[in-house]
């Protein structure tokens, strides 16, 4: 359970988060929609800790993951992140990339770390790519890729931060696709997405972002069918 | 055309003076190196303010003429603080400094040429600080930085020419002393810039080929 | 430990002239630059043509200048072509090395710069009615300036720093002749070589201020 | 003192200028000969230790005394009022007179031609602070000061320059080796004698005592005699005493 | 008139255009579609000479194209073109980037130019931005000042390469209105789309690109009503 409590952050006079409430179940799927700037991936790098908040807490299955004595390195193997882009490590190659974390955070041993590694990229496609690095690939095929690596942690909970919106229209769909593959296989996620097709599809709730504020959150039906504040009727009419 | 005065002999006290120019070389390069690494990550890490006044001192190495910043070291280890030293070892001090100074600069640079989303990532599957660093950070750097390092490197060994100040005979001062003995100027400075050229121009071209090859992927 | 006295005074007392020697060192340098930017702009041309000779001329052109030192190619100016029976001044023997330094640098800075621009700049150019030259007089050449100004910035810096190479085709108008010539008269080593490397400190922060004040004028997109 | 440390180590660290004909140069080995070379070795010999030689340029010869890295100079270094300011002097241990030496494509008959020429010396001698002076006080012409007298030479030959001033031995060696096409001796320059000394640490007068009398030694065993005979060649070395006055 | 006559153009061993007939009368709007690769941008480039054909002729009012004797510079002055992107000069204002060609090709003095550039930049809907620089312009402002640009030079044709694809999808619709306005004026025009709403509202005829080849061509009613290759109807399910 990823529970968000009251949750300040500003970057210099900037609030970007405005006191965020938030309870994500195990299971669940969760979307946050939003315009730009209105602090979703900001919350995002907050619940693994890569960014401090001001006030508030975050608690991740019950440990606070902003206190001093939480180990975060260990805290990030239960939660796993995939961003808009920059997401592969050049140097590696796609084994590599996926094998990375295993072996170095979880001290795998090589021929485990391997297996693992080829049994996640199975699972997003990316069997055929092994040796390749990921210069090679296309742009969904290196977010499938960072999805891979992630899973390969084994990690609890999933966050995705827009990870179809650097894609040419042309890919968007075999990414989402693996997304949806991992709700069915009932991982908890909450991605930040432009696609309202897919939010609407696969979400147990949406959240609406504005401004630093969560705006609404309704299960999708009910938010898109009957948007109830005019910023989110405004942001559905633009987006439509 | 080519009768010359110049003997085997000449030639060994040439290829001397090249030994030297190389030997000092290395000395800087490799020395300043390592200090360049640990001043550029130190000036990364701590942010600007805290580190003013190693980026100063940093600064004052490649704003003033190291024909300057060696007469001078010389004078001061010297005459001021009566070390005692080598014009070798304080030519290869100053060589190390100077180097450290433009490597810390390369260093900075390739450090933040990783795109910061990488490291994010890095960090999000758990990898700490160090991890990041030697696995990450480390590699992608080194293809940002090693084409400038290796210009810089090659800067370095022409740069050496000027040691002559503090009374070590490299390559430029030993072809000197032959064009007063012998007075063929023009050869000898040929067979002088010709043995630079040789050195630094398939270093240069590994460089520019390397570069080529790593901003490919 | 110090039993050195330092005589302040006496280096002091010489500054009129160390400053005159710092404008000298000034004039070379920004001489130096002019030309060599100039220089480079037209070796870059030569190393993009199709011509072999001309590309021939300005890639040999580049790497030597970029391959040997520059004290070297100050004393071949001098003495070198010397031996062919051309006879330069110090000060021209000065100024044409550092020229074919900078020359040699900004081209290759030049080059890298070229790559930076999308070829559809000059594309969208052509398509204007542009020809070839005008295409790059007025659209790829501007902004490879652009990119390249803080590599030009430093070039002139350099070139600063080499002016001291001046003395070895016996220069001694500049900063660095003057400090030695004074240090000749009086042997204070120390104190006049302190003096003229706050002076070579003090230009060189002067040009990159200028530099990015002058960016700021040309480069206001 | 210095004088016990020398002793102490063994070794006597001379500055000798090697582009400085006769008096220091290198031979076809490139070693490094010459009248100060010897010079060097004799005191080396008195002193009980083996001489190392450092090779030095006119401007550098001081920073490196000051700096430590030679025991004394022996550089042909004329001992004027501004540098013992900063170094310390022996008694002359030889005095040059100076020539005008010019290249053969200029027209010249004496010292007096060389206003409005382009002339040039080695930066930092005595003789060129002398040529320097008269070029300002003439108001015309140009004066170059190179490196090492082998550039000036060079500069000479090569016809950049039109005359220079050097000492009498040097030009002389140099038109003799005939290393140095193209140029001749025209006139003595009218400047006093220029003595040189022995230079160390402006504070180690127990050096300098001893090198004075190691200085009256060499000219009193005729030692600087044979010098003379064996690097300068025929004739009377100079006098090193000035009449009507002591030193 | 256009006339494009079995012209061939290969990059190296790859044929990229394989024998094109097509003909645009003035006052035409016509749009090609096809897939990435199938051409398109080739045969725009080739139709202003700045690439070089294999074999076949293009005409421009009767002018052939890669003829020796043809004065490139001047036959250009008739063909505006705008690309996809990178299309501003950066280091020039808005007002700058408009007048360039006017004055140096044209020759115009330069308060003549400035009236013709204010008065296309105004067309366009830019008469606030005179003197701001690209950088500080949206993406779609960007391209509607390569088209006053373009405009500037008073052509008779205007050829456009996917000038919306790199936009953000908010910024789209400026740009194509500005491309319905130029139509509407009577402007021959050739328009590279991925946009099918506005190849079918806009275009007298929509030509099909697949492989090199101009598979099909006919009225939008035609084209998208009833595609008769299969290569276009899988092409138009595709991006339905
Ligand atoms: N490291 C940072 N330093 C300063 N400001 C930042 C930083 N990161 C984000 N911001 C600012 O915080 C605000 C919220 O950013 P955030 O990235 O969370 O928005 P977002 O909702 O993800 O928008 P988008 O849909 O564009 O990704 C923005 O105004 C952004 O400029
Ligand atoms: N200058 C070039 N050199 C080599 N190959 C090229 C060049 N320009 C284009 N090509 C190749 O020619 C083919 C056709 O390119 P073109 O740009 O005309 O396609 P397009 O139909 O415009 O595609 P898109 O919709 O992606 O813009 C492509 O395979 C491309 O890689
Ligand atoms: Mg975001
Ligand atoms: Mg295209």
């Amino acid at each position: 359970m990823i529970e968000i409590q009251n949750v300040r952050k500003s970057f210099g006079a900037l609030e970007v988060l405005k006191g965020i409430d938030l309870t994500v179940h195990n299971g669940e799927v969760l979307t946050i929609i939003g315009g730009s700037g209105s602090g979703k991936s900001t919350l995002l790098t907050c619940i693994n800790g890569l960014e401090p908040i001001d006030s508030g807490r975050i608690l991740v299955d019950g440990t606070e993951v902003h206190a001093r004595s939480t180990d975060l390195n260990k805290l990030r193997q239960k939660i796993g992140i995939v961003f808009q882009q920059w997401n592969a490590f050049p140097h590696l190659t796609v084994l590599e990339n996926v094998m990375l974390a295993p072996r170095k955070v979880k001290g795998m041993s090589k021929p485990d770390a391997e297996a693992m590694a080829v049994k996640q990229l199975e699972h997003v496609g990316l069997g055929d790519k092994l040796s390749v690095y990921p210069s090679r690939l296309s742009g969904g095929q290196q977010q499938r890729m960072a999805i891979a690596r992630a899973l390969a942690m084994s990690p609890k909970y999933m966050l995705f931060d827009e990870v179809t919106s650097a894609l040419d229209p042309m890919l968007v769909g075999e990414v989402l696709d693996t997304l949806r593959l991992l709700a069915s296989d009932g991982m908890t996620m909450i991605c930040v997405t432009h696609e309202m097709k897919f939010a609407r599809e696969v979400s147990d709730r949406v959240a609406f972002f504005h401004q630093g504020v969560m705006a609404e959150i309704a299960p999708p039906a009910e938010l898109f069918g009957a948007p109830k504040s005019p910023d989110l009727q405004k942001f559905l009419a633009a987006t439509a | 055309m080519f009768d010359t005065a110049l003997s085997a002999n000449d030639l060994i006290f040439l290829a001397k003076g090249a030994g030297m120019t190389i030997f000092v070389t290395l000395i800087a390069v490799f020395c300043g190196t390592v200090l360049g690494i640990v001043f550029g990550i130190f000036r990364y890490q701590v942010g600007p303010v805290i580190a003013a006044p190693l980026t100063f001192v940093l600064d004052v190495f490649r704003s003033i003429p190291l024909l300057i910043q060696l007469v001078l070291a010389n004078a001061f280890l010297g005459m001021v603080l009566r070390l005692g030293m080598s014009g070798l070892t304080v030519a290869c001090i100053v060589l190390t400094l100077y180097t450290s100074a433009y490597c810390a600069e390369i260093v900075r640079g390739a450090i933040e040429s990783v795109p910061q989303p990488v490291r994010r990532a890095a960090r999000s599957l758990g990898l700490s600080w160090r991890q990041d660093m030697t696995n990450i950070v480390l590699p992608l750097a080194v293809r940002v930085g090693l084409p400038s390092w290796i210009g810089l490197s090659l800067g370095v060994m022409k740069d050496s020419a000027l040691v002559y100040v503090v009374q070590v005979t490299e390559l430029l001062k030993s072809t000197q002393i032959l064009i007063t003995r012998l007075q063929e100027p023009l050869l000898l400075l040929m067979i002088c810039g010709a043995f630079y050229f040789l050195i630094s121009f398939p270093v240069a071209r590994l460089g520019g080929y390397l570069e080529k090859r790593w901003t490919h992927d | 430990m110090f039993n050195y006295t330092f005589q302040w005074k006496q280096a002091l007392a010489r500054l009129p002239q160390m400053l005159d020697g710092a404008v000298v060192t000034m004039q070379v340098a920004l001489l130096s630059m002019a030309i060599g930017i100039a220089l480079a702009v037209v070796l870059t041309l030569f190393r993009l043509s199709r011509s072999r000779i001309l590309s021939g001329i300005a890639t040999s052109w580049v790497e030597i200048a970029r391959n040997t030192p520059a004290l070297f190619q100050i004393y071949m100016a001098h003495f070198g072509v010397a031996s062919f029976g051309i006879h330069f001044s110090p000060w021209t023997s000065l100024l044409l090395g550092i020229t074919f330094n900078n020359a040699g640098y900004l081209a290759e800075n030049f080059r890298g710069a070229l790559k930076a621009i999308p070829d559809t700049q000059a594309r969208a150019g052509r398509s204007l009615g542009l020809s070839e030259l005008q295409a790059f007089r007025f659209i790829v050449m501007p902004q490879m300036l652009r990119i390249s100004f803080l590599p030009m910035t430093n070039q002139m810096v350099w070139a600063i720093l080499m002016t001291s190479l001046g003395v070895t085709v016996g220069m001694n108008t500049d900063l660095y002749g003057v400090t030695q010539d004074l240090n000749a008269l009086t042997f204070r080593t120390f104190e006049l070589f302190a003096v003229a490397a706050v002076i070579f400190y003090l230009i060189t922060k002067i040009i990159q201020l200028g530099a990015r004040l002058l960016a700021r004028r040309m480069f206001r997109y | 003192d210095k004088l016990d440390d020398i002793i102490a180590s063994g070794k006597l660290r001379c500055a000798v200028v090697l582009d400085f004909p006769p008096m220091g140069m290198r031979d076809a080995d490139n070693k490094p000969v010459g009248f100060d070379v010897d010079y060097c070795n004799d005191l080396a010999a008195a002193l009980g230790v083996t001489a190392e030689i450092v090779e030095t340029t006119f401007p550098e010869r001081i920073p490196a005394l000051v700096s430590g890295q030679v025991d004394i100079g022996v550089a042909s270094t004329s001992d004027t009022l501004e540098r013992a300011k900063t170094v310390g002097f022996s008694i002359p241990y030889y005095a040059f007179e100076n020539a005008v030496v010019v290249n053969d494509k200029v027209e010249m008959a004496d010292w007096e031609g060389m206003k409005g020429k382009t002339v040039g010396a080695t930066a930092g001698t005595y003789e060129a602070i002398w040529l320097e002076g008269k070029i300002k006080e003439w108001g015309e012409g140009q004066f170059r000061p190179y490196q090492n007298q082998a550039d000036v030479f060079l500069a000479l030959s090569q016809g950049q320059l039109d005359a220079t001033v050097s000492t009498m031995e040097v030009a002389e060696a140099n038109v003799k080796s005939g290393n140095f096409p193209g140029i001749r001796i025209v006139d003595k320059a009218p400047m006093v004698p220029d003595y040189v000394a022995l230079i160390a640490l402006r504070s180690e007068h127990g050096l300098i005592d001893y090198l004075n009398l190691f200085i009256n030694q060499q000219v009193r065993t005729g030692r600087y005699a044979e010098l003379y005979a064996k690097w300068v060649g025929e004739g009377e070395p100079a006098g090193l005493t000035i009449p009507g006055v002591y030193r």
